[in-house]
């Protein structure tokens, strides 16, 4: 009933291209997560299909129909936005609540709704705060109530959750989805949380200086990525670059990486590899030759960084570094300066056209 | 205006619209007194222009009642329906200034000067010349009224010349010139004068006689008129009916009432006032009475000069040289 | 990002916002006064019955005469001085207002300021009489703390025109400064605080800027109709309170010269335009 | 800290000094209608008779009444035009704004006087006349520059997102307009109220072109009276007004946080 | 030169308490991060410590100094505000100059240094837009650029990296890190990005309720926690709960969890284990009897969300979910419904008094 098109939409500021020719095609009730560098025109991509700003070309449909005459408070949007918005003469209860009041529900109902909102935000009690007297993280949530007590069709986030600590976003995460499969509301969120989109998302798209440079389920996205770019902008990626050999390429030095995965290319061509570091098999010694992890490197230990429930190892080889990150098992640590063998399996090695 | 109101233009606090005076005039007629007001004769006559039908008697002083003619402002009076008319004195009612083919536009009320007047508390005789505005003494403690036309006929009084036939305006420019340090402030209402005198902080200026009458008379301050031994500037105040007045009736009978000696003696004693244009109102006055004795002297009527009608011209030239001596100041 | 929102659909919505507004001015002011410009380019009235041409001569009597440029000019700076002074005396109070003050003295205070302005004009400029002459308030109140004798005596003078004029004016001041000093977000003085800038740097650097829209109207407020006075000047200034606007006074009361009285009008209205206009960049820029 | 609350005391000292001059002449103004004699004599006699005879004073009375009616009505006439212009200036964006901003000064930058006089040969010509509703007329016009000037300034401190949330929230133009913006001008709708009224409520000039006998403004018959000989019972009706007006204030200040609370 | 010491900070707003008895020693020129739940204080310890506000008791003292009567703009501080605090009359530039130039540097200087930090924070080329014809994230790099340009002693920073997506926010890491160590700035910063503390600071604090709850290097917090809350709020963490053994717990089932870390208490009394799902083995049968793995439980895989570089499977046991973290290298997955054994190692296992 309400998925979201946009088609070859452009909008500029003076010179500047915040989108350019743009067009995604967002399900009905899917949940669709929005990725770019700061500047790549997310926002504004979020605004031309909310109706606060008008694309210089392209159409925009929501539900099927197109939207261009169809003013904001018709379009049956829900919004958070990056600056939050809160309304600040109303409490935080009357932020909540306004959406529901100007459709003129009644009082009752709209007590219960808002407290069930604020609840659901994990603000019960400071229904009767003005937002000035919120920390960022309340607001932020205030703001995410407000957005979601009114049911909308289409609910665009622009990074609803970047304020609030891991425990409490991933509560908020949980409930996101659950209104949103409940009542199948078709969301676009933007976020700079790759774990948060890839877990919460059906569908991520890619953006970059106002273009989409890669759409799709963030398990393709992930394993496939088409671009160096989007190899290294979702997740961390090593990128090997060399001449194609048809499956693979060869290394300035001669080695040859085999890669699994990604395009086929004409051999000769200039390519890169790219490979997860968490793909990557770090050992002291070489091991016994094991046909899965068939690419092999040779490598130096030269940093580890402690990320938790992971460590990322920096490895030189060749003026070029290598990351890898292996699990903080609480075993098997690796000293810095140590000679590491590195392997990986050419499944785990995608194949990519120059760039 | 309904046929019973009658609507009177007038000067604020000019005898017509005293109270006591209403209450009498309607108490014997039957008609209802509105009063409105204006600040200068060139409003007066605005307000003429631009609301046909609205007034019934407006207060006009002879020297513009030409102006008002000209312009079909005012309607002849048939002077019959006024009793109190015959007790006019003839060369006022006669003045070529308020008949005119033989019809009566204007009905001589009251007559007065604009002349000085002093605060008592600054002079231990009372001065007899003109030239003791220009005394160093009272520098800084003389007003003159905001006028350009009293300006320049008091500057052509002080130098000797005919008011309505200046000879030499550069010497009442002169002379004006040299009082202009000697001011303290330009008076535009008698209120202006008689807070100046009551807080001591003049001693001489140039006043109307019926307001010093009332300075003195109604308020008890210590203000006396002087007409200096130079002469003074004299005018005259009619009443005439606007034309398309709907209570002509109404009208005449206020006329009348307002020359009425009654009226006048009353309005002397209680308030102060100019001198009547009716003899017999005059007559009325005790043997000693200001506007009796002194404005009724033979001598003093040799010194003044009545005001005659001037041309818009003459009027603008009289502003610009006003405003010049004024700007020059600064 | 606001630019955006603002263009997006133009007269058409606008129109029914404006309209009734713009009727009102137009029907009240606009209309009347093309009236008045309509009779600036007359030898006469129409009204008084007499012949009458069109003529550019009252335009040319403000040139042909140096009187009313002098006039002019002494208005203009009388317009400049009080609006300096209501900046002066005015910014200080909108400020203690919205960024001192908390809770609810501030409201009462906020009235309490506009109250005077309620008050008779005339009315204040006679108290204003009584306070500056001479044996007046000020004087008294004076001489009873001075060990020794002074005669004050401001009344009628141009300080009174300024005393007088700053008094009914600086309310416009202050709370115009007020409605654009309260909304600046208090977390921007204190990112320039923290940046090291004391007090008085945050002030000229960020808080006047930011409050530039309400000095900007306040300023206006106040020199427009300043320049343009008569009733203030003439009772408080004596002698020196000859200005422009008395002598087009003048030409409206004294000698029924209205086309020339509106011919001085409209080249007033002309030049306080152009002010306008040259000062608005340069007010933006500030900004 | 310390340096704060100096400054936060002299902040206050300030206020109260502003206060001070601004009340100086309303003080006098009060003082007077107690004193005896009508010239602002010294020394100070102490009497009650310019109330009671502004009692008997119908005339007066009556002005007043009409001037506050007009007052009350050009207010909320002009504050309610006045706010929907501002808002239609700062939300649009359209050929020819410039030039409707330009046209709010010729009201404020032209002589009163001049005004009046082009309001009266006008109203006079097309068959308005004069009266009350005409002087309501005049004044409307007269204070709608102030209320625009005033609330648009304010109004350049409003974040337009907030709209846009309002919006997205479901809320049509007049909701929005309603609980959102006017909410944060209010403090510029107030005080282009206050102007308003002030400007109406001290009217003199305009009032007086326009006015007949009996359809007359307090100011009108306070400079007629003036001229006469003033007397205190203006400064009796003034004093009146004032003291009433403070009163209801300070009232409406205790009930009404208008100042704009964040 | 200029640590900074807060000794017994307390505010309170109303009847609630933002900071509560709050005694941190922030070394000089050392890297501190802020961490604690939405609403726990941070943002107004930052306050306190500019000086924008004041604590109702306690002391703070800069360099060794108290700064009690030292006002704002004399305590050399920098600061980057949770709403970026823009001044909206400057441009980009001025507003990054105005440090230094209120301090009265030559304007050569000042435009050469900003373009130094503009170019830092990768925005050289936007120095004359105004802030709000900025992306959010390039609103927030303006904010960091204008805060560390005037070489501050103490550089408070209030999640200053949030909204940039996560290849900016490695590189502007590894600027501030850098600049913190080139000119020695004791840097006090709040993130809810837990990567971002646990590689980035010397130190971590965690707030909770306005009390500081657990202060040390990320390494002892994260292998250390004091508590259920210090272990679930950084990281992730299983709580398994019972009687205490002396080194280990009991579980309500009667399984034993030996415990290598952590307290050491009187046995008998409740308490909590808490294992890191990174430290659980997942296999499909028990395998070889491992000493190092010596706790063990049965479960069944209820859930597998992936999240790039690692995936988190929920195994169901006993009314329980234990999260398990297997890095994706590419192998093994395992499905839902599969029944699986859990192993970990007692130095894995914290011992938690209850709380
Ligand atoms: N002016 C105020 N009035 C009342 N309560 C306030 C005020 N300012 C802050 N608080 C409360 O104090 C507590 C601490 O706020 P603070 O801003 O320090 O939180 P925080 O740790 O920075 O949170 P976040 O991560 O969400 O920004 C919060 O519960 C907040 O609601
Ligand atoms: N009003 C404007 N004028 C000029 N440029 C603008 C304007 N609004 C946005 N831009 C530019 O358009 C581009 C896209 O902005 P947008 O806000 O959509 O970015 P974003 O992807 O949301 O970034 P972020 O993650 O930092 O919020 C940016 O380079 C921004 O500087
Ligand atoms: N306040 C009323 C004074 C009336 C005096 N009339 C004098 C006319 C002088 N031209
Ligand atoms: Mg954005
Ligand atoms: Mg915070």
């Amino acid at each position: 009933m309400a998925g979201v098109q946009v088609s070859n939409l452009s909008r500029s500021f003076g010179a500047h291209k915040a989108l350019d020719d743009v067009s995604i095609d967002f399900a009905d009730g899917g949940f669709y997560a929005l990725l770019g560098p700061s500047g790549s025109g997310k926002t504004t991509l979020l605004r031309q299909i909310a109706g606060f700003d008008f694309p210089d070309s392209g159409r925009i449909a929501i539900g099927g129909e197109s939207v261009e005459r169809v003013p904001v408070e018709k379009r049956r949007i829900g919004i958070v936005f990056q600056n939050y918005a809160l309304f600040p003469n109303m409490s935080v209860a009357d932020n909540v609540a306004f959406g529901l009041s100007v459709r003129g529900e009644a009082k009752a109902v709209i007590a219960d709704e808002v407290q069930r909102a604020l609840d659901l935000v994990q603000l019960g009690k400071l229904g009767s705060r003005r937002p000035h007297q919120l920390s960022g993280g309340q607001r932020q949530r205030v703001a995410l109530a407000r957005a979601i007590v009114t049911k909308p069709r289409v609910l665009l986030l622009d990074e609803p959750l970047g304020a609030l600590d891991k425990a409490l976003r991933v509560d908020m995460q949980i409930e996101l989805k659950r209104i949103q499969r409940e009542i199948g509301i078709t969301t676009i969120f933007v976020t700079h949380d790759q774990e948060e989109a890839l877990t919460m998302s059906d569908r991520i798209g890619i953006l970059r200086d106002g273009r989409l440079v890669q759409e799709g389920p963030p398990e393709e996205i992930y394993d496939s990525p088409k671009s160096e770019f989007a190899a290294t902008f979702l997740g961390d990626a090593n990128i090997l670059r060399g001449d194609t050999t048809g499956t693979g390429i060869r290394l300035p030095d001669g080695t040859t990486i085999a890669a699994g995965a990604g395009v086929s290319l004409a051999a000769g061509t200039k390519a890169s590899c790219a490979v997860r570091p968490e793909r990557i098999r770090i050992a002291i010694d070489a091991g016994v030759p094991d046909q899965t992890y068939a690419n092999l490197l040779k490598g130096q230990v030269s940093k580890r960084i402690f990320a938790g429930n992971n460590s990322t190892y920096f490895v030189e080889r060749d003026s070029q570094t290598i990351k890898v990150i292996v699990q903080n098992t609480g075993i098997e640590r690796l000293v810095e300066g140590q000679d590491v063998m590195l392997s990986w399996s050419p499944e785990s090695t995608v194949l990519i056209a120059a760039s | 205006a309904t046929a019973a109101d009658v609507h009177v233009l007038n000067w604020k606090g000019y005898g017509a619209d005293e109270p006591w005076a209403i209450a009498a005039f309607e108490k014997a007629t039957g008609n209802k007194v509105v009063n409105d007001f204006f600040n200068s004769e060139q409003e007066m006559l605005t307000k003429l222009r631009t609301n046909p039908g609205l007034y019934d008697v407006v207060m006009i002083n002879a020297a513009f009642n030409d102006q008002a003619m000209a312009e079909k402002l005012i309607q002849p009076i048939d002077v019959s329906k006024l009793p109190n008319y015959a007790d006019i004195s003839p060369d006022k009612a006669g003045s070529p200034m308020l008949v005119r083919d033989g019809k009566v536009y204007g009905v001589p009320w009251v007559w007065g000067l604009t002349a000085l007047a002093i605060n008592e508390k600054s002079f231990d005789t009372p001065p007899t010349s003109i030239t003791e505005m220009w005394n160093e003494a009272h520098k800084g403690r003389v007003v003159i009224r905001d006028d350009a036309v009293e300006a320049v006929q008091f500057g052509a009084i002080a130098t000797g010349q005919n008011i309505n036939d200046i000879k030499d305006m550069e010497a009442v420019k002169a002379k004006l010139t040299s009082l202009m340090p000697q001011i303290k402030t330009f008076w535009s209402s008698e209120n202006d004068w008689n807070q100046m005198v009551a807080s001591n902080q003049i001693d001489i200026g140039t006043y109307w006689s019926g307001s010093a009458d009332r300075a003195k008379t109604h308020f008890k301050l210590p203000v006396s008129l002087v007409i200096p031994q130079e002469g003074a500037v004299a005018w005259l105040d009619a009443f005439s009916i606007p034309v398309g007045s709907k209570n002509v009736t109404g009208a005449e009978a206020f006329i009348n009432y307002m020359i009425d000696p009654k009226f006048y003696v009353e309005w002397v004693t209680k308030v102060g006032a100019p001198v009547s244009a009716n003899t017999k109102a005059v007559e009325a006055l005790p043997e000693d009475a200001f506007n009796r004795k002194v404005m009724g002297d033979p001598d003093v009527a040799k010194r003044i000069q009545f005001q005659a009608p001037i041309t818009d011209t003459q009027r603008e030239a009289y502003l610009a040289l006003w405003q010049q001596l004024k700007v020059d100041v600064k | 990002m606001q630019g955006a929102t603002a263009s997006r659909s133009g007269l058409r919505s606008a129109l029914p916002l404006l309209l009734p507004a713009y009727l009102w001015l137009t029907v009240a002011i606009f209309l009347p006064l093309s009236a008045m410009v309509f009779f600036s380019f007359m030898t006469d009235l129409p009204l008084s019955g007499k012949p009458w041409a069109f003529t550019l001569g009252n335009y040319a009597a403000f040139f042909s005469q140096s009187l009313y440029p002098t006039l002019l000019w002494a208005s203009l700076r009388l317009g400049l001085e009080v609006t300096l002074w209501c900046i002066v005396i005015g910014y200080p109070a909108a400020y203690v207002l919205a960024k001192v003050l908390k809770g609810r003295s501030r409201e009462a205070i906020f009235l309490l300021v506009i109250l005077p302005f309620w008050s008779n004009g005339l009315v204040r400029i006679f108290s204003w009489a009584m306070v500056l002459r001479e044996g007046g308030i000020l004087d008294t109140a004076l001489n009873a703390v001075l060990p020794f004798k002074i005669n004050i005596d401001l009344m009628y003078s141009y300080p009174a025109v300024i005393i007088g004029l700053v008094h009914s004016y600086v309310p416009y001041m202050v709370l115009t400064c007020y409605l654009t000093l309260q909304a600046i977000d208090d977390s921007l003085i204190e990112a320039g605080r923290s940046l090291g800038a004391s007090r008085l740097q945050m002030l000229k650097r960020v808080i006047i800027p930011l409050s530039m829209p309400g000095l900007v109207a306040g300023a206006a407020l106040i020199f427009v109709p300043v320049v343009g006075s008569f009733m203030e000047p003439r009772i408080l200034g004596g002698r020196t309170g000859t200005f422009y606007g008395t002598v087009i006074e003048d030409q409206f009361v004294a000698v029924f010269n209205w086309p020339l009285g509106a011919a001085l009008s409209f080249i007033l209205l002309a030049v306080v335009l152009v002010i306008l206009a040259l000062a608005a960049p340069v007010l933006r820029k500030a900004a | 800290m310390a340096t704060t609350r100096i400054l936060e005391w002299l902040g206050r000292l300030y206020i109260w000094l502003l206060l001070a001059f601004l009340y100086l002449p309303i003080i006098i103004m009060a003082l007077m209608s107690f004193n005896v004699s009508p010239f602002y004599q010294l020394p100070f006699e102490w009497t009650t008779e310019w109330y009671a005879a502004l009692w008997q004073n119908e005339q007066l009375i009556s002005a007043t009444r009409n001037s506050l009616e007009i007052a009350i009505i050009t207010t909320i006439i002009s504050v309610v035009l006045g706010s929907a212009a501002s808002l239609a200036l700062f939300r649009y964006d359209f050929r020819g704004k410039k030039i409707l901003q330009a046209l709010l000064f010729p009201p404020i930058a032209i002589p009163w006087l001049i005004t009046g006089t082009a309001m009266l040969i006008f109203f006079f010509g097309v068959g308005i006349g004069r009266g009350l509703l005409a002087i309501l007329l005049g004044h409307v016009a007269l204070a709608l520059p102030y209320v625009i000037v005033v609330v648009s300034a304010r109004l350049q401190t409003f974040a337009p997102e907030l709209e846009e949330a309002a919006r997205s929230l479901g809320a049509n133009q007049w909701q929005v307009t309603r609980r959102v913006t006017l909410p944060w001008i209010m403090p510029g709708v107030i005080a282009g109220g206050l102007f308003a009224f002030a400007v109406s409520f001290d009217q003199f000039v305009v009032s007086y072109f326009l006015s007949t006998p009996g359809q007359t403004t307090l100011p009108v018959e306070i400079y007629a009276a003036i001229r006469k000989g003033f007397t205190p019972e203006i400064n009796a009706v003034s004093t009146i007004i004032i003291v009433v007006s403070m009163a209801l204030m300070l009232f409406a200040a205790r009930f009404f946080k208008f100042g704009g609370g964040k």
